[in-house]
C-alpha cells in the first residue's frame, strides 16, 4: 500500500563530495609532493648532483642524535608554547572585553585588534627591530623610566621573537575566541553568578570550560604558527634566537643540503603534529563535556 | 552586564585590556610615523617630517605591481578557501564517521604543520616534475591557497562547535532543504568564522614568504618579497610608505564594510 | 482518510529505549495531543515524525507514502520547537517571512499573512525585534506564529503554549484550533496541560515510559481510562482496589475495604480492579455508592475548595466544595457518587 | 617565442634593470627580455628544481654559490667567441675552462662609525688586536658569503692558509662577542642603530649609506680587500643559451660597467670602463688596486661548505 | 520584618520603558507571586533584584541594607531561569553541586544533599546525565533543584514548572513549598499558572506593562479585584458595565443594560463601574440577582461543562455545568448569584 520515496536518509544527503574539493587540494598539491620529498630525505648526498642515486636513513639518524639539533628543537617548542600560553593570557580578556562591550567604538576596537596582520610581516618585523633594538624605543623608554641602565638585550634573542610573535599572533587567538564567546548564553554565566559564585570562580568554572573550542583553535592556530614562524625568528632572533624553521632554511637555501634537509623539515612537521595530536588527547576529556 | 557598582578588579581589568590594545597598535602607529619621516633611515628618532617616501614609493611601479599581484593572491586565496575550507569543515564536523574526524582534522591541518619552505621546495619540485615549472602563473596561486586553507577550516570548524543545531532543524520543518538551510540559517550562524577564516587566508597570503619566493612565475613578485628585496637594499621610510598605504586602504575597506555590512554583523 | 501512520516505531539512544512499537494513525485534519509523564518521549516521537532523529526500527508514513527516511522539508510540516529555536539572526518578521519565502509565497501575499499572523499572536508592532529583544512569552509566540504563518498539512506543536499566560492561552488555543479546522491541518499536539487536550483534541494519545498507554477521544480517556496510570495522569482521581463479586444489569458490584461499591467499567473484568471516581462527581449527598470519612485538609482554590478526605478505611478521597464551604480539617461528610460516574478497570 | 629571463636582485638592483639595462640590452641585440627578481640561492633551487628544463638560461649569483651548481653539473662552458667583451676583463675574473665568468665585482672592506670609533683601524689584523672594538664587532652570518670570505681570510691570515678552517674558527671565536648579520643591508641598518661600530662590508652598501649622510667611513685594509663577486654562467638546461651569451656580453659592455659603477659603487670588471668623476674618488678598488682583491678557491670548498656552516651554527651560533 | 524591598525600580531597554516605579516590600519567609501578561516584565523584574541588570532608578534593599548596586553573588539567591540556563559542559549532579561547592558544603554533606534533591524532583538515577541528554521537563526540573539545592535566603523562580505534567507539577509545587517554608525562603515565583499561584502564594503581584496593577493576598485578588484587568487576567469572570444609584446596607445598587444588581464591592465608589461574577458562583437558580440567557455554546472540560450564554441585552457570560448537562445551544437558562459573590470596582 505505501510506494517508497526513493531518497537518501535524513541528514546523509551532504555527505563526502563536500570534502572532496579539500581532498583534491591537499592530497593533489600537498601529499603528492611531500611524497617525492620524503623519497628525497632518504637519499644520499652527493656534492656532483642534488643528491646521490643510494638510499640511506642517515640523515634522520643524524638529526634525531644530534644535541644541537635537540637544542634548536627545545628553543622552538619552548618559544612557541610561551608564545601560545602568552597569546591566550592576553587575547582571552581583549576577546571577552570584546564580546561584551555596548562600545560604540567598537568597530574601533576590532580594528585594533586585527591592526597587527594589516601591516604586512616585512615591514611589522621591521618596526620591531626599530623598537628592540639596544638604542630603540623599548629600551630608551625604559631607561627614561628609570627602570634599567643597560639595555636590555631583546635582539638576536628568543625574547625579541618572543615578543614579535605574540603581537603577530594575537588576532589568532582573539578573533576564534571571541566567536566562541558570543556564541555563549549569557545566562549560563548568570546562573553561576546566582549561585553564589564570585566572577571569578563562575568564568573559571562556566565561561572558560565553554570557550574551550575558542581555545582549542586559537592555542592551536598559533602554537603550530610559531614553531613553523620563520621570517621574524630570522630577522629578529639571529643565531641565539634561531628556530627549527630558521635551520630548516638553512639547511635548505644556505647550504643546499636537500635531502638532509628534508629529512629534518620532516623530523621537524613530525614533531609538531605529535604535539598537536598530544594536545588534543590531553584536552579530550574537557571537549568531549561541551555540546 | 551586572548591576553591580565598578570593582577595583574592573578598574583592573580595565587598564590590562587597554594595554594590551596600546600593545597591539603601538608598532602599526610607528610604522605609520615612520613613513612621514624626512630622515634617510628607516629609525628613530625621525628627522622632521615629509611626504618625500610617499613621492619614492608612487614613482616607483614595481611596488604598485607587487602589491595588485599580492591583492589578487591573497583575494582568490581567501574566497576559494571560504568556499572549500568552509565545506571541508562542515564535512568533519558534521558528517565524517567518528573514527575519521580526527585524523581528517590533523590532515586538513597539515599544510600549517609541515615547514613553509619545505612545501615551497616540494612544490616546486613537483610543478616542474608535471612540466609546467615556473611558467604557470597558477602555481604560486595553488601554493597560497594551500597554506592558507587551514586558517579557514578551523575557523569555520569551531564556529560550528558553537552552533545550536536545532536552528537547523527549525528551517528544514519549515520546507527549506539542505542548501537553503545551510544559506539562510548556518552560514549566518557561522559567519564570523567564515569571515574571520577568510580574513586570516587573506593576510597570511599577504604574507607568504617562501612559497611566493620559489613558486612565483617569472617576471613577477609579491609585496613581502618586493618589500624585502627593497629593504635589502635600501634602508629607507618607503617600506613604511608602502606599510602605511596598506594600512590606508584597509582601514577605508574596514570602514566601507562597517558602515553598509556593520561589523556588528560579525557578532549576534 | 489517513494522512499520517506510525507503523512501530522504535527509538534508542545508545543502549537507552526510549520509543517502544508506537502506533498511531492519524486522520486528515485530526487534533490529537500527545500527553504523558515528562521524559515519556513525546518530544522524540514529534521528532522522529519530522524526520530529525532516523528511527531505529518501523516506519512512518505521510498521505500513504512511505516517508521514513524521507527529509524533513520534504514532509510538508511546521513545528514549534519545546526549546523554540528561533533564528538568532533574523527579526520576528523575517523569522516568520523564511517559511513563506521557502514555499515562494507573492511578497505582497507573504506580508499580509505575517502580519495577520503576528496580529493574531498579539505580537503587532515586534515585527522588526530580534528574539533576544523579546520576554520568553514572546518568543514562544513567534514560534507559534512561525509554524502556523505557513499553514502546513501537518502541525507538530511541542507545549507550544507553555510559557503563556491563561488569557493568552485562551487566545492562542482558539486561534490555532481555528486555523487548524480551517485549513485542515493534521496536529499533533504535545501538551502538559490536560484541560488544554481535553478541550482541543479530536483524539487523545498518553504515552508512558516510551509505549502508548491509551489512545482515544477525550472523554473516553477522561471517563474510562484503561490503566491506573492513564486515571493518575489525566485529571485529579480517586481509586479503590476491589475485587468484581458480580454483575447487576449493565454494573459491576465490586467488593472494597470501604464496602461493595457499584460501577461501570470495561467489558469482562473479573478478578482483582480498581475503581476511579472523580473528585467532580462526588458530591455531599447518599448516592448509588455511599461513603463516610473524614476532613483531613482543604485547600483554597479560588473558584472552589479542594478536600482531602479519610475514609475509615484509611482510603484517601480528594473533592471539590465551594469556595466558601463551612468543612474545616476534622468535619465528618458524607461522600455519594453515581454508578455511572465510577469505573472500573483491570488493576 | 617567451622573452629572454634575466635573473638579478630586488630593490634598487631591479630598479637599475628594469629602467636601464633591461631597454638597452634590448636596443643593442634586439631580444626581448624580462628580469626575474630574486636571489642567487632562489636561482640555485629553480634550477636545480627544474632538472632537464631549467627556468633560466643565464645563472647571476655569488660565485661560491655558482661553484656549487657547477660542480652537480648544471652550466656548460662559455663561448668565449660570443663574448667578445670578455678579453678586457681584469685578471682573475674568468674561471678556468671558460665555465663562467664575474662580472660584476664589489669589493668588501673594512667599515666603521666614526661617531663610535676613537681609533679607524688600518687592517683586518686590527679587529683582533685594537680592544677599542670589542663588543662593537659585525660579522655577517655563515649563510652569507661574506662570511665565507671573511672565514678563510682569517685562515689566511693567522693559519696555514685559506683552507685551515680550525684555525679560521679559532680565531673568529676570539672576536666574540659580535653581532651577525645576514645581508649587507642588514649590516648597515646595524652601523645606523648603533649596534654594531666596526664590521666588513661592501663598498655599495657604505657608500649608499653615506649618501646619506651617515658616519660611516670604509677603507681598503693592508692585507687587501674582498670581494662578492658576481658570478655569470649558462645553464646547460637552459631554454636560450644565445640570449644569455648576448646578455652576459652586454653586461661585460664598458659603458654597462660604468654605469653599474655610478649605481652601486662597484668596481668595474673591464678594463676598459670609465668610472665618473663623482664616483672615481670614492672607489679606491679600481683600476691597478683590483689585484689587491684577495680571492679564494671555491670548486673545492663547496665539499665542505656545509660542513663548515654546520661547524659555524654549532660553535659560534 | 522585610527581607527584600524594591522601591520606585524604573528600568530601560534603550529608550523602552520595561519597569515603571515598581515598588515592594517582602517579608522574610514569605511565598510571592508575580503574574501578568506576557511581556509586562515580571523576567526584568527578577533579573534587577537578582542584580544581572542595572536599575536604570530606583533602589533594593536585602535585610535592610542597600543592595542596588552588588554582586549578584552578594545576594544570595537561587534562581530558576526561564530558559533554564543549565551548564551544558556538566551532569546533573555537577550541576547541583556548583552552588554546594561555592557555599563550601562539605563532600559528604554536599552528595546527600545532591540525591535529596534529585529525588524530590523525581530526578534519582539521571546524575550523571548531560543537560543535553534530558527532555525539556527534565531539564526544567535539573533548573529547579540546582537552585533549591543551596536553600538560599531568597529564591527568583521564573516560570519553573512551566514544561512540566500536571501531577509533576502538583509534587514540585509541593516540594518547593515545603522546602520554602521549612527554611524560611523568601521567595519570588513567576507563574503563568493562576490557580498555582492562588493555591501556594502568601500574595500575589499582578503587573501589566511595568507597573503593579494590584497586590494582595490571593482572595483579595481573586474576589476583590481592583481593576478590569486583574479580574480579566485572574480567572474567568463576566463583567459588566454599570453605574452606582445607591446603596443597600454594605451593597451597592446598581443599574446595568440587564437590570438593577445588588453587589458589594470597593468603598467610595459611584458613576461609572463594573461589575463582576465568577463563572462557578453563577447558578441555575434565581439568586439575590437574576438574569435570563440562552446557551450559545457548551465546551466538554473533563469535570464540567461551559457555557457560555447571552442575555437579552447582548452581555456575555461563561459559567460551568456539569460534565453531563443536558443544556444544549439554544436553550433558555436562568442565571442567580448572590450580591456578596458579586463585586464592583471603578471602571
Ligand atoms: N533586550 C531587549 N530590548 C528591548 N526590549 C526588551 C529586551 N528584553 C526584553 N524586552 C522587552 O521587555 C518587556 C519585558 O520583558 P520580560 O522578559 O520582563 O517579560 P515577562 O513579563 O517575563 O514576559 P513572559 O511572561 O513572556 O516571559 C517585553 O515587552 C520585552 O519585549
Ligand atoms: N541525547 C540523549 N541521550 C540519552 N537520553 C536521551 C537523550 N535525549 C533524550 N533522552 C531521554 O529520552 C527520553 C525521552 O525524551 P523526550 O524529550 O522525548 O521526552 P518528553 O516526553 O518530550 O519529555 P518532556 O515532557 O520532559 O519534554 C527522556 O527520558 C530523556 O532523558
Ligand atoms: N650588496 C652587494 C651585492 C651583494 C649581492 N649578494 C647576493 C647574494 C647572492 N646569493
Ligand atoms: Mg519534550
Ligand atoms: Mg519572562
Amino acid at each position: 500500500m505505501t510506494e517508497a520515496v526513493p531518497l537518501a536518509p535524513p541528514r546523509r544527503l551532504p555527505v563526502w563530495w563536500m570534502i572532496l574539493p579539500a581532498v583534491v587540494l591537499l592530497g593533489g598539491f600537498l601529499i603528492l609532493p611531500y611524497a617525492s620529498i620524503v623519497v628525497m630525505s632518504f637519499r644520499e648526498a652527493s656534492t656532483s648532483a642534488v643528491y646521490g642515486d643510494g638510499f640511506t636513513i642517515g640523515h634522520y639518524t643524524e638529526v634525531i642524535t644530534d644535541p644541537f639539533v635537540w637544542g634548536i628543537v627545545w628553543r622552538t617548542v619552548r618559544t612557541a608554547a610561551i608564545v601560545t600560553l602568552v597569546t591566550l593570557l592576553l587575547g582571552y580578556p581583549v576577546a571577552y572585553h570584546l564580546a561584551r562591550t555596548r562600545s560604540r567604538w567598537a568597530s574601533l576596537l576590532y580594528i585594533c585588534v586585527i591592526s597587527p596582520l594589516l601591516v604586512g610581516l616585512v615591514v611589522r618585523t621591521f618596526a620591531w627591530l626599530i623598537i628592540l633594538s639596544n638604542s630603540g624605543m623599548a629600551n630608551s623608554a625604559l631607561k627614561a623610566a628609570g627602570l634599567i641602565d643597560r639595555p636590555i638585550l631583546f635582539l638576536n634573542t628568543p625574547l625579541g621573537v618572543t615578543i614579535a610573535l605574540i603581537h603577530v599572533f594575537l588576532p589568532f587567538v582573539i578573533l576564534p575566541l571571541l566567536g566562541n564567546l558570543q556564541a555563549i548564553n549569557p545566562e549560563v554565566a548568570m546562573a553561576g553568578r546566582s549561585l553564589g559564585a564570585s566572577r571569578m570562580r563562575t568564568f573559571f568554572k562556566v565561561t572558560l570550560p565553554l570557550s574551550m573550542p575558542g581555545i582549542q583553535a586559537g592555542a592551536i592556530l598559533v602554537f603550530v604558527l610559531s614553531m613553523s614562524a620563520y621570517v621574524t625568528p630570522a630577522m629578529l632572533g639571529g643565531t641565539k634566537g634561531r628556530t627549527m624553521a630558521v635551520l630548516v632554511v638553512q639547511y635548505l637555501v644556505d647550504n643546499f643540503r636537500w635531502p638532509a634537509g628534508a629529512a629534518l623539515a620532516i623530523f621537524m612537521a613530525v614533531l609538531t603534529v605529535s604535539i598537536i595530536v598530544l594536545y588534543l588527547r590531553l584536552t579530550a576529556r574537557a571537549m568531549r563535556r561541551l555540546p | 552586564m551586572t548591576g553591580a557598582r565598578k570593582t577595583l578588579w574592573d578598574h583592573v581589568f580595565t587598564l590590562l585590556v587597554a594595554l594590551i590594545y596600546i600593545f597591539l597598535i603601538a608598532p602599526i602607529l610607528l610604522v605609520v610615523l615612520l613613513s612621514f619621516s624626512g630622515g634617510e633611515f628607516l629609525a628613530l628618532p625621525m628627522e622632521g617630517v615629509s611626504l618625500r617616501w610617499f613621492e619614492a614609493l608612487f614613482s616607483n611601479s614595481r611596488f604598485y605591481e607587487a602589491a595588485v599581484h599580492s591583492f589578487s593572491l591573497a583575494l582568490v586565496s581567501a574566497l576559494v578557501n571560504g568556499v572549500i575550507g568552509t565545506l571541508a569543515a562542515i564535512y568533519v564536523i558534521r558528517f565524517a564517521p567518528a573514527h575519521l574526524t580526527n585524523p581528517l582534522r590533523v590532515l586538513m591541518s597539515a599544510p600549517l604543520m609541515v615547514p613553509e619552505i619545505l612545501t615551497a621546495i616540494a612544490l616546486l619540485f613537483f610543478f616542474f616534475e608535471v612540466g609546467v615549472g615556473n611558467r604557470w602563473s597558477m602555481a604560486i596561486q595553488i601554493g597560497h591557497i594551500l597554506v592558507t586553507f587551514p586558517y579557514v577550516f578551523l575557523n569555520v570548524a569551531s564556529a560550528l562547535f558553537n552552533f545550536d543545531r536545532s536552528q537547523e532543524e527549525a528551517a528544514r520543518s519549515l520546507g527549506a532543504n539542505g542548501w537553503l538551510t545551510f544559506r539562510r540559517v548556518t552560514l549566518p550562524a557561522i559567519k564570523p568564522g567564515v569571515i574571520t577564516g577568510c580574513l586570516f587566508a587573506f593576510v597570511i597570503s599577504f604574507d607568504i614568504f617562501n612559497i611566493s619566493l620559489l613558486l612565483k612565475s617569472v617576471g613577477k613578485n609579491t609585496l613581502p618579497l618586493e618589500l624585502f628585496d627593497y629593504l635589502r637594499y635600501n634602508f629607507d621610510p618607503t617600506a613604511a610608505a608602502v606599510a602605511t598605504v596598506s594600512i590606508a586602504l584597509t582601514f577605508v575597506a574596514v570602514l566601507i564594510v562597517d558602515a553598509t555590512v556593520g561589523l556588528r554583523s560579525l557578532r549576534f | 482518510m489517513t494522512t499520517l501512520r506510525l507503523d512501530r516505531i522504535n527509538k534508542f539512544y545508545g543502549t537507552l529505549h526510549i520509543l517502544k512499537d508506537i502506533d498511531l494513525d492519524i486522520a486528515q485534519g485530526e487534533f490529537i495531543s500527545l500527553l504523558g509523564p515528562s521524559g515519556c518521549g513525546k518530544t522524540t516521537t514529534l521528532r522522529c515524525i519530522a524526520g530529525f532523529e532516523a528511527v531505529s526500527g518501523g516506519s512512518i508514513a505521510f498521505g500513504g507514502r512511505d516517508m521514513t527516511r524521507a527529509m524533513p522539508e520534504q514532509r510538508d510540516l511546521g513545528m514549534v520547537f519545546q526549546s523554540y529555536a528561533l533564528f538568532p539572526h533574523m527579526t520576528v518578521a523575517e523569522n516568520l517571512s523564511f517559511g513563506l519565502e521557502v514555499r515562494k509565497i507573492a511578497p505582497a501575499d507573504r506580508e499580509r499573512r505575517i502580519a495577520q499572523t503576528l496580529e493574531m499572536v498579539r505580537l503587532t508592532g515586534y515585527e522588526k525585534r530580534f528574539p533576544r529583544e523579546l520576554s520568553g512569552g514572546q518568543q514562544q509566540r513567534v514560534a507559534l506564529a512561525r509554524a502556523l504563518v505557513i499553514e502546513p498539512a501537518v502541525l507538530l506543536l511541542d507545549e507550544p503554549l507553555a510559557n503563556l499566560d491563561a488569557s493568552l492561552r485562551d487566545d492562542m488555543r482558539f486561534f490555532i484550533r481555528d486555523l487548524q479546522q480551517r485549513v485542515g491541518i493534521t496536529t499533533i499536539y504535545v501538551t502538559h496541560d490536560q484541560g488544554e487536550a481535553l478541550v482541543m483534541s479530536d483524539r487523545i494519545v498518553v504515552m508512558n515510559r516510551g509505549v502508548v498507554e491509551q489512545c482515544g477521544s477525550p472523554r473516553e480517556i477522561y471517563e474510562r481510562p484503561q490503566s491506573l496510570m492513564v486515571a493518575d495522569f489525566i485529571g485529579q482521581s480517586n481509586t479503590l482496589t476491589g475485587r468484581v463479586t458480580g454483575r447487576e444489569g449493565e454494573l459491576y458490584v465490586i467488593a472494597t475495604e470501604d464496602g461493595p461499591l457499584r460501577t461501570h467499567g470495561a467489558p469482562g473484568l473479573a478478578g482483582e480492579v480498581r475503581v476511579m471516581v472523580r473528585p467532580e462527581n462526588i458530591g455531599t449527598a447518599p448516592g448509588d455508592n455511599t461513603l463516610r470519612g473524614r476532613v483531613v485538609k482543604t485547600t483554597y482554590l479560588g473558584a472552589s475548595c479542594l478536600l482531602n478526605i479519610e475514609t475509615a478505611a484509611g482510603s484517601r478521597f480528594t473533592t471539590h466544595a465551594p469556595a466558601d464551604s463551612p468543612l474545616a480539617p476534622g468535619s465528618e461528610v458524607t461522600m455519594g457518587f453515581a454508578a455511572h460516574k465510577a469505573w472500573a478497570f483491570a488493576a | 617565442q617567451q622573452p629572454f629571463v634575466i635573473p638579478t636582485y630586488g630593490g634598487t638592483w631591479a630598479k637599475l634593470w628594469e629602467e636601464t639595462l633591461v631597454p638597452e640590452f634590448t636596443s643593442a641585440t634586439g631580444i626581448q627580455s624580462q628580469i626575474d627578481v630574486g636571489l642567487g640561492k632562489d636561482f640555485v633551487s629553480k634550477i636545480r628544481a627544474g632538472g632537464g628544463a631549467a627556468p633560466y638560461s643565464v645563472f647571476m649569483g655569488n660565485e661560491n654559490i655558482a661553484a656549487t651548481l657547477r660542480a652537480e653539473g648544471f652550466f656548460e662552458p662559455l663561448d668565449m667567441s660570443k663574448i667578445p667583451n670578455a678579453a678586457n676583463l681584469y685578471d682573475g675574473l674568468i674561471n678556468t675552462g671558460n665555465n663562467g665568468l664575474r662580472a660584476i665585482v664589489s669589493p668588501i672592506g673594512l667599515a666603521w662609525r666614526t661617531d663610535m670609533i676613537q681609533t679607524p683601524p688600518k687592517a683586518w689584523t686590527d679587529l683582533w688586536e685594537n680592544p677599542e672594538y670589542a663588543g662593537q664587532i659585525g660579522l655577517y652570518q655563515i649563510g652569507n658569503t661574506g662570511a665565507q670570505l671573511f672565514l678563510r681570510l682569517a685562515g689566511r691570515l693567522f693559519g696555514s692558509g685559506d683552507t685551515d678552517i680550525d684555525t679560521a674558527f679559532t680565531k673568529i671565536k676570539e672576536l666574540q662577542p659580535f653581532t651577525q648579520a645576514s645581508w649587507s643591508g642588514e649590516v648597515a641598518a646595524q652601523l645606523m642603530r648603533g649596534d654594531v661600530a666596526i664590521a666588513p662590508v661592501d663598498w655599495t652598501e657604505i657608500l649608499t649609506l653615506q649618501d646619506k649622510g651617515a658616519p660611516v667611513e670604509i677603507i681598503v685594509p693592508e692585507e687587501g680587500v674582498l670581494s662578492y663577486e658576481q658570478s655569470f654562467n649558462i645553464v646547460k638546461t637552459g631554454p636560450d643559451k644565445e640570449a644569455a651569451h648576448a646578455y652576459i656580453n652586454f653586461l661585460l659592455d664598458p659603458k654597462i660597467q660604468s654605469i653599474l659603477a655610478d649605481t652601486f659603487y662597484v668596481s668595474p670588471a673591464n678594463r676598459e670602463a670609465v668610472i665618473s668623476e663623482a664616483t672615481s674618488p670614492r672607489l679606491p678598488v679600481q683600476g691597478e688596486a683590483m689585484s689587491k682583491i684577495i680571492r679564494f678557491e671555491w670548486d673545492n670548498y663547496i665539499d665542505v661548505a656545509a660542513e663548515v656552516a654546520d661547524r659555524w651554527n654549532r660553535e659560534i651560533g
